[in-house]
């Protein structure tokens, strides 16, 4: 049924469009001056009839199943539900269900069966209805749009204003999904300060979080300095970058520099597979091949290394970065024009010189883009801290010791036993709360920096 | 202009002296230096992906073959009510079978076992299909049970003592003697690619992960990309420059860095909660994901339109094309490369992330592929997260070949955009 | 919803997904969607409510807590049957590339792994850092053990069985007369200065880093230790190895058993959910090698087993737990 | 023909097309354009003169409101097109630039096929009905503009891999294609040798009958050749503004017989 | 001064710098170049006539191999500098070029400061010895361009944001800074005022007497006032090489007579 109202949503829009742009047509072929194109006056009433009647669909299949709901529960003999709660009733209306969808097992109260007949109605109905009014309303605005049509119609600007509209609304999911996040994480925040002292949070140097949640439960005191974990996250994510940052950014010099056209065709996919290896493969690879190797590495040498190492995630979060450095990079210096390369080479650059000197500091934008990319991947990756760094919070900042991250401790406190009133799982949302504040700073210097030397060729 | 005269004229350089030929040769190792380093670091990153794949290989390989064994079964009435096919005793029709076919043994159970735990319902399922078959014999091709498979495959070694063995001598010289019959093979495992997930190694495969995947990226992908795209056209092109816009852009930014767990407690909290969308399910999933891939695409997409020259720009608005004009018929195929880049990366991670998935419970174990995007199922990424903490030994392999699979469904899924990305590439 | 669904502990996880994949391919009905959320996390989302938005059972590696049947009275999940289905023994395991034949005593193990320990007729903190300080016919290597971190019930259970009965068996408690409180307050902590390394909830990552570092133990479910017995032995507690023997006969002294929590309101209402239990129920899974046991779990004694069955299969509710 | 020129030459009785009052521009800090007041004519061809770095360029992308697009730059002053205030905020840019067409200093073609750069203004225009029509519009620009014969066998080529003096002859035959009322013409010649000017200069002279061009150059003799009325520019100011013959023989201001004759530049 | 150059002017008894023979280049089908054989003179300005898209720019940047960098050309002759193969495996583009100066036909500053545009050449060869070397460098490039007086307080603003000819003779003070042996030139005067060309040409004049220049240009008259060889191309031939005042005056090849006369394009 939601695949013919989507159909005939599709056909109505098509169809706006090929009446809107004929009568266009015939307007012009009549000698009149249309302000618009007439590819525009079509273009108008698709997006007219497409844009509304999507989201009536969309409302409707959202809302519909509640709406059906609570009218079977109403028109259920009066008496029935009470004294009974909301969970009760839910299984009533589950049960109801069931039954509708031809599922009756044991012996139902006739009631039920009745409701269930009901229900299996309003369903029938709701589609019917549903499609109706989609019908209704794509012919309604299939008129509206048709009647548009004349020569002064600026269908243009109307069609690109609803196109901007659309836009708009794009920007907003991410807008709002920010919006919700925050809001979230300061809600939880809040809350968290009413329980621990904000400056134990923000000066503490212990963290130790594994108070009881539950009276029974046993475990230490909680100690909620977030010092340590940040000091972790730091740790790991400067190993990371020291190691993806050089990697990315000289593979993408020799690819857009050196490389033959095959070669780099070749190796950016190659490359990009990196970046979709699952993340648990990651911490795989971390515990089993490179921190061994370290450990191997510090009983020759004498280093006192830790079997969890920060190093170990680092380095194996630096290749997981790889690509985000190398591919922004790399589509940031083929963007530069031909002729600043022309340019530089001219007056006798090497290629080196004329990569860093000039190509280098025009693509700076896009190549912050990247590299702030991957540190963001490096402050919130999860998976791979989580098998490769260990837990133990520690004030250190020796990449060879091992460590825990701010992800690591939002995932431990958030998985397993939960409970939403206890400072252990605020912790969790303070923590990330701070992880944004950390990251948000990260990004207005990088933003100043962009400022600051973007270079605008052309 | 006449001051001109004034200053000592740039002196003519003498390209053969040695200071120059010094300062040249210098200037061409820093090249080549630059070269070579660049060589190396793709080198490195080229290690590291082919270290991770034959590790992946090395063990994941066996789990592309399975041992099987074939048998011939004889529906008799002993063990089959020709009135109740769904459940007569099929496992003793397999017990019997096996006693037959392996001399000497005695112990119906343990023989049996060594068919997978599925024979029973390959049976049942030949003759429900054909209820004829009743009284008549008919060839079966059956996987082996897992330790069985990991004997036939070498990875149990006969030497340990058998205390610590998983398989016992007699076991073992059991399937020796169907060894010796021939009716042991080891064909490709078309169950890791055509069946759901199962409790049983040998039966387990990734066609509900598979699916799931697929969904749950479809979602992704057609959510993230076009309103990614969106959003960063009109950010980056028609919001007012302003501190305001700034702000969004930094908080965009931003969002590249939460947690994934986090957006995974932001569905939880929306599409869950508030929508009473069902758990484990890849409409869901895909839209997690999308949240969190939409940064990704965003700071591509505007890093690629940023880069645009502005005398293409230029040009166009000069013929009277509308700012919307000029990007999407200019700005926006020349930003193609970069936004498909972003996209191939934002997938890619989209495709392996695990940790959100975890929260809207798509780490379920679920028997069947799904049919819909709105049927539970897992994804790949989760589903290695299963298969990596189960105990049999079966899944070890399993386990590296489903990530090889993944990487495979990865590079498919790269390869139209790379193909793409290639075709909208040109240098100006 | 036409599936049954059920959450909980990763150690019920691949039993229950044995029963769900039986259950489907006997009957033809629809398999039951399992997911581990780790025991906690599933009582948390099982006593979320009744109806169609909440999970019909979930897995338990350990009995229901009061706070937790507090929480599910709370929100209307007032009836509960407790499936007690076998238990599961907690080893500590070796490489078998480690020649030292390891049998301790759990004393011994507290002194290695908690946070505390008595030294020279004091509680504080602990300074051993190789095996052989604890005792001298150990060999001389750091003591370095792979566990598991607090989220997990195979941690709980750790603790709880392991560490409380090696405080118990130190000399400096039993003459000191400690309760059980005190026990429960200083005996609880896994330390924190390196040796214990808390290893992710990935049972099979532990393996590996043990093949990988011979020095090095772990500790794991016995399912894991069983399947891997060509690369790992088990610890031995008071000179008892672990093995399904020993466990089912609580000769092994840490093992725990496993349960599932049933909603009994959402019988008869959600589809097969009554099959389904009965399933699981039934004695081709629970009986001695059955097909639960071939995956690893330790069976019930034959008349526990009868009487849980009965119990659960008829919806007798649960009472409260006292603790 | 040259005849008809000289006639034509002599009517200039038109009326005006765009009329400048006290318009200023910076680029941030820089005063670059200072309080200029300009009538440009219809069916006109108006140069503006004036040594490099002058404001030149900047005039005349304030007439098509090209100056929008750079984010440093500010348009003071009042600037109407056939009487209407274009930096009204009423007036849709866009409309205003396809009035006003615009060929620029560097020349710009997009990264795209030869027919297509042409083809791209009568296309968004919807200025032709079928296929025919649009080969036929683009056939003509490029004949126009001079380049016809040149590409006519590689239509379908990059537009980028033009010579230097090709890609200017490309944007100006991009920039009639779309038949604009005024034209604002930033040096179209200077790449060009004297054939391809004096074909571009007739160009000009045959866009006159029906348009208004504006058009920047540095060649004196250019201005002399193609122009009705001159514009000399200096350091921001416009310093003079007459009938060309007037400029040239009898410049009213000093600096502009300095610069006729070559003393400043 | 002027005398000065007229003396210099018939002495003409220089060495050859650069010996092209049999060039031929491609753009993938395209045949643009078509055996051309020219001797270039040290001390002298060679301009390059033609009409446009006749393959000066071309042959220019065959000269210092700036065709290695477009994807699809193919080089092929002999071209020697000083006598020795300048497309030999052996030799080192980037020497080559360093050599041999380049101004391109489109102006293309570097997005980086006027100062930085000039001073890029100087600090890669490590020209100077400090800061103030360096700076007197930028001065006197700058003053030599005829650009110094506009931009001489503002030269931490970027290239990008000056007039077009002002964008020229920045790119001239960055080809000069590094005194080069041979200059090429493409079109250098072609968005400057008179004024600003005489100081070019003069700027050329004075380049002369140390190093080789080669000039293209649309200008007769240009040609005729600084070289003292001319080079016409016609349709990627050449057609005539020879001294200027020869080519200009008495043509041998009717074709010249005709694009000089004006009648060819
Ligand atoms: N990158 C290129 N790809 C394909 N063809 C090219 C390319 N560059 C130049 N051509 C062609 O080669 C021929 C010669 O071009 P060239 O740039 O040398 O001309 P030119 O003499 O410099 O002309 P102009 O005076 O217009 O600059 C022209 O027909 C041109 O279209
Ligand atoms: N985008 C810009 N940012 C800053 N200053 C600018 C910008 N564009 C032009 N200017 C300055 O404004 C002044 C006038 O520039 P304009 O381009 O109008 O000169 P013009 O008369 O066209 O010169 P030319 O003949 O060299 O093209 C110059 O001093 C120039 O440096
Ligand atoms: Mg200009
Ligand atoms: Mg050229
Ligand atoms: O999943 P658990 O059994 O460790 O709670």
């Amino acid at each position: 049924m939601t695949l013919i109202a989507f159909l005939l949503l599709f056909a109505a829009a098509i169809l706006g469009y090929v009446l809107n742009r004929s009568a266009a047509r015939s307007l012009r072929a009549g000698g009149a001056q249309l302000h618009s194109l007439s590819t525009f006056h079509g273009g108008f009433a698709a997006l007219l009839v497409l844009v509304p009647t999507f989201l009536f669909i969309i409302l409707w299949l959202l809302f519909h199943a509640s709406v059906l709901d609570r009218l079977t529960m109403g028109g259920l003999p009066a008496g029935t539900l009470d004294g009974l709660d909301s969970g009760a009733t839910q299984l009533i209306l589950a049960e109801i269900k069931s039954i509708a969808g031809g599922r009756i097992f044991g012996s139902p109260e006739p009631w039920k069966i009745e409701a269930a007949e009901r229900l299996a109605g309003y369903r029938a109905m709701s589609a019917n209805l549903m499609l109706g009014l989609t019908a209704l309303l794509a012919l309604g605005l299939l008129v509206i749009a048709r009647r548009t049509v004349s020569p002064e119609f600026r269908a243009r600007q109307r069609a690109e204003g609803i196109i901007k509209g659309l836009m708009i609304f794009c920007s907003s999911v991410a807008i709002f999904t920010t919006i919700g996040i925050i809001a979230s994480l300061v809600f939880e925040t809040v809350r968290f300060f009413q329980m621990v002292p904000w400056h134990e949070f923000l000066f503490g140097t212990t963290w130790e979080p594994q108070m009881p949640i539950r009276a029974d439960q046993i475990a230490a005191e909680g100690a909620f300095g977030w010092l340590p974990v940040f000091l972790g996250t730091l740790v790991i994510t400067v190993v990371a970058l020291f190691f993806a940052v050089p990697i990315g950014l000289l593979s993408a010099i020799y690819l857009n520099e050196f490389a033959s056209p095959r070669f780099r065709k070749f190796a950016k996919p190659v490359l990009e597979v990196l970046a979709g290896v699952p993340t648990v493969v990651y911490g795989f690879f971390a515990v089993l091949t490179i921190a061994p190797a370290l450990r191997t590495f510090g009983e020759m040498t004498g280093l006192p290394i830790a079997p969890n190492t920060a190093m170990a995630a680092g380095l194996v979060m630096g290749v997981m970065l790889i690509p985000f450095i190398s591919s922004f990079a790399d589509d940031a210096l083929s963007a530069v024009p031909r002729a600043l390369r022309d340019g530089a080479l001219a007056l006798g650059a090497t290629r080196a010189e004329t990569v860093l000197n000039v190509l280098f500091p025009a693509a700076i934008p896009g190549i912050v883009g990247g590299v702030l990319l991957a540190v963001s991947r490096a402050i919130g990756e999860t998976m791979i801290v989580v098998m490769a760094a260990g837990l133990m919070a520690k004030m250190t900042i020796n990449p060879l010791d091992s460590v825990t991250t701010v992800t690591v401790q939002i995932v431990t406190l958030l998985i397993g036993d939960t409970s939403f009133d206890s400072p252990k799982t605020l912790a969790a949302f303070a923590l990330g709360f701070m992880l944004f504040i950390v990251t948000l700073g990260i990004n207005v210097l990088a933003l100043r920096i962009v400022h600051k030397y973007r270079e605008i060729y052309d | 202009m006449t001051d001109m005269t004034s200053h000592p004229g740039p002196k003519s350089i003498d390209w053969t002296s040695d200071e120059i030929g010094a300062r040249v040769r210098k200037r061409k190792a820093a090249e080549n230096r630059l070269r070579y380093i660049g060589l190396g670091a793709i080198g490195i990153a080229f290690a590291m992906l082919a270290l991770l794949i034959s590790s992946l290989v090395s063990t994941g390989w066996q789990a592309f073959r399975q041992t099987h064994v074939t048998i011939q079964v004889t529906y008799t009435p002993e063990f089959i009510n020709p009135d109740n096919l769904q459940r007569s005793n099929y496992r003793g029709l397999l017990e019997a079978t096996m006693l037959d076919l392996i001399p000497g043994a005695t112990n119906g159970r343990s023989v049996a076992a060594i068919l997978s735990n599925g024979a029973q319902f390959t049976a049942r399922d030949r003759i429900i299909a054909d209820p004829a078959l009743m009284g008549q014999t008919v060839t079966l091709r059956v996987p082996t049970s897992d330790p069985y498979d990991q004997l036939a495959k070498g990875l149990i070694d006969r030497d340990t003592p058998e205390a610590n063995r998983r398989l016992k001598n007699d076991e073992i010289a059991a399937f020796d003697a169907l060894l010796s019959q021939g009716v042991v093979s080891k064909p490709f495992n078309w169950a890791l690619l055509g069946n759901a997930d199962s409790r049983f190694p040998e039966q387990a495969g990734l066609k509900g992960a598979l699916w799931g995947s697929f969904y749950a990226l479809l979602t992704c992908f057609l959510l993230a990309f076009p309103i990614g795209i969106g959003a960063a056209i009109y950010l980056e092109e028609f919001a007012p420059k302003n501190k305001m816009s700034d702000f969004i852009e930094v908080n965009i930014n931003n969002l590249a860095a939460v947690p994934s767990v986090v957006f995974g407690l932001l569905a939880l909290a929306v599409f869950l909660g508030w929508f009473g969308m069902g758990r484990s399910i890849p409409f869901v999933g895909g839209m997690t994901l999308a949240l969190m891939t939409l940064p990704t695409i965003i700071i591509a997409t505007r890093a690629a339109l940023k880069a645009v020259p502005p005398s293409i720009r230029e040009a166009a608005l000069g013929v009277g094309a509308s700012k919307q004009q000029v990007v999407f018929h200019h700005v926006l195929p020349l930003a193609m490369p970069g936004i498909l880049t972003g996209t191939i990366i934002g997938l890619a991670q989209a495709l392996g992330e695990t940790a959100p998935l975890l929260l809207i419970g798509m780490n379920a174990f679920v028997t069947a592929a799904p049919a819909t995007p709105f049927d539970p199922s897992t994804a790949l990424p989760t589903q290695i997260f299963i298969w990596a903490d189960s105990p049999e030994r079966g899944f070890v392999s399993r386990t590296s070949a489903a990530i090889l699979v993944l990487l495979g469904f990865l590079v498919m899924m790269n390869a139209v955009a790379i193909y793409l990305r290639n075709r909208f590439e040109r240098r100006w | 919803r036409d599936q049954i669904r059920i959450v909980g502990s990763s150690t019920v996880f691949p039993y229950t997904q044995a029963a769900a994949e039986e259950f489907a391919n006997q009957t033809g009905a629809p398999a039951p969607i399992v997911e581990s959320t780790g025991t906690g996390g599933g009582f948390q989302v099982f006593c979320g409510g009744i109806g169609e938005g909440h999970p019909d059972i979930t897995g338990a590696s350990r009995a229901i807590k009061k706070s937790e049947f507090d929480l599910c009275v709370q929100n209307g999940v007032t009836e509960i049957s407790e499936a007690l289905i076998g238990n599961d023994g907690l080893s500590m395991s070796v490489a078998r590339a480690n020649d030292f034949d390891w049998d301790m005593t759990l004393g011994e193990m507290f002194l290695a792994l908690a946070a505390e320990v008595p030294v020279d007729g004091e509680w504080k903190a602990n300074p051993y850092k190789m095996w052989n300080e604890i005792n001298a016919d150990f060999p001389a290597t750091p003591i370095t053990v792979y566990g598991p971190p607090p989220t997990s019930g195979t941690r709980d259970a750790w603790v709880e069985i392991a560490m409380h009965g090696g405080c118990k068996q130190l000399d400096f408690v039993k003459s000191g007369g400690f309760d059980s409180k005190w026990v429960n307050e200083n005996c609880s902590r896994m330390r924190t200065d390196g040796p214990f390394i808390e290893a992710g909830e990935n049972d099979n990552l532990i393996v590996q880093q043990l093949v990988a570092n011979p020095n090095a133990h772990g500790i794991f479910g016995y399912s894991f230790l069983y399947e891997n017995a060509d690369k790992l032995k088990g610890v031995k507690f008071g000179g008892v190895e672990p093995t399904f023997d020993t466990i089912a006969t609580y000769d092994y002294p840490i093992s725990r058993p496993l349960f599932f929590y049933v909603k009994n309101a959402h019988r008869g209402v959600i589809p097969n959910m009554q099959e389904f239990i009965e399933e699981y129920m039934s004695d081709a899974a629970l009986q001695q090698g059955g097909y639960l046991a071939e995956r690893g779990m330790t069976p019930l004694p034959e008349a526990k087993m009868k009487e849980v069955q009965a119990a659960v299969i008829e919806g007798v509710a649960m009472s409260a737990p006292t603790k | 023909m040259n005849d008809m020129r000289i006639v034509e030459r002599t009517v200039d009785s038109h009326q005006t097309k765009i009329t400048a009052r006290g318009v200023q521009v910076y680029y941030g800090e820089k005063h670059a354009l200072k309080d200029v007041d300009v009538d440009i004519l219809d069916k006109t061809v108006t140069a503006f003169i004036g040594p490099s770095g002058c404001g030149k360029s900047t005039f005349l992308r304030c007439l098509n409101r090209m100056n929008d697009t750079v984010a440093i730059a500010r348009v003071q002053g009042d600037i109407r097109l056939d009487g209407d205030d274009i930096y009204d905020k009423r007036v849709d840019p866009v409309q205003l630039r396809a009035k006003v067409g615009m060929v620029f200093q560097k020349p710009n073609p997009f990264p795209k096929s030869i027919y297509d750069n042409v083809a791209y203004g009568p296309r968004i225009h919807g200025l032709t009905a079928n296929k025919a029509e649009l080969d036929a519009i683009v056939e003509t620009s490029l004949r126009k503009a001079a380049l016809w014969n040149e590409v006519k066998d590689r239509l379908a080529e990059s537009g980028t891999g033009l010579s230097g003096g090709q890609q200017q002859r490309l944007c100006i035959a991009r920039a009639i294609a779309t038949s604009p009322e005024v034209l604002l013409m930033d040096e179209p010649c200077s790449a060009l040798d004297p054939i391809a000017t004096a074909q571009v200069e007739e160009l000009i002279d045959e866009l006159r009958s029906q348009f208004s061009v504006v058009i920047v150059t540095h060649s004196m003799q250019q201005a002399a050749r193609v122009s009705q009325r001159t514009a000399f520019f200096h350091l921001g100011n416009l310093v003079e503004y007459g009938e060309t013959g007037q400029i040239f023989t009898n410049p009213k201001d000093p600096r502009t017989e300095s610069y006729i004759t070559g003393r400043i530049g």
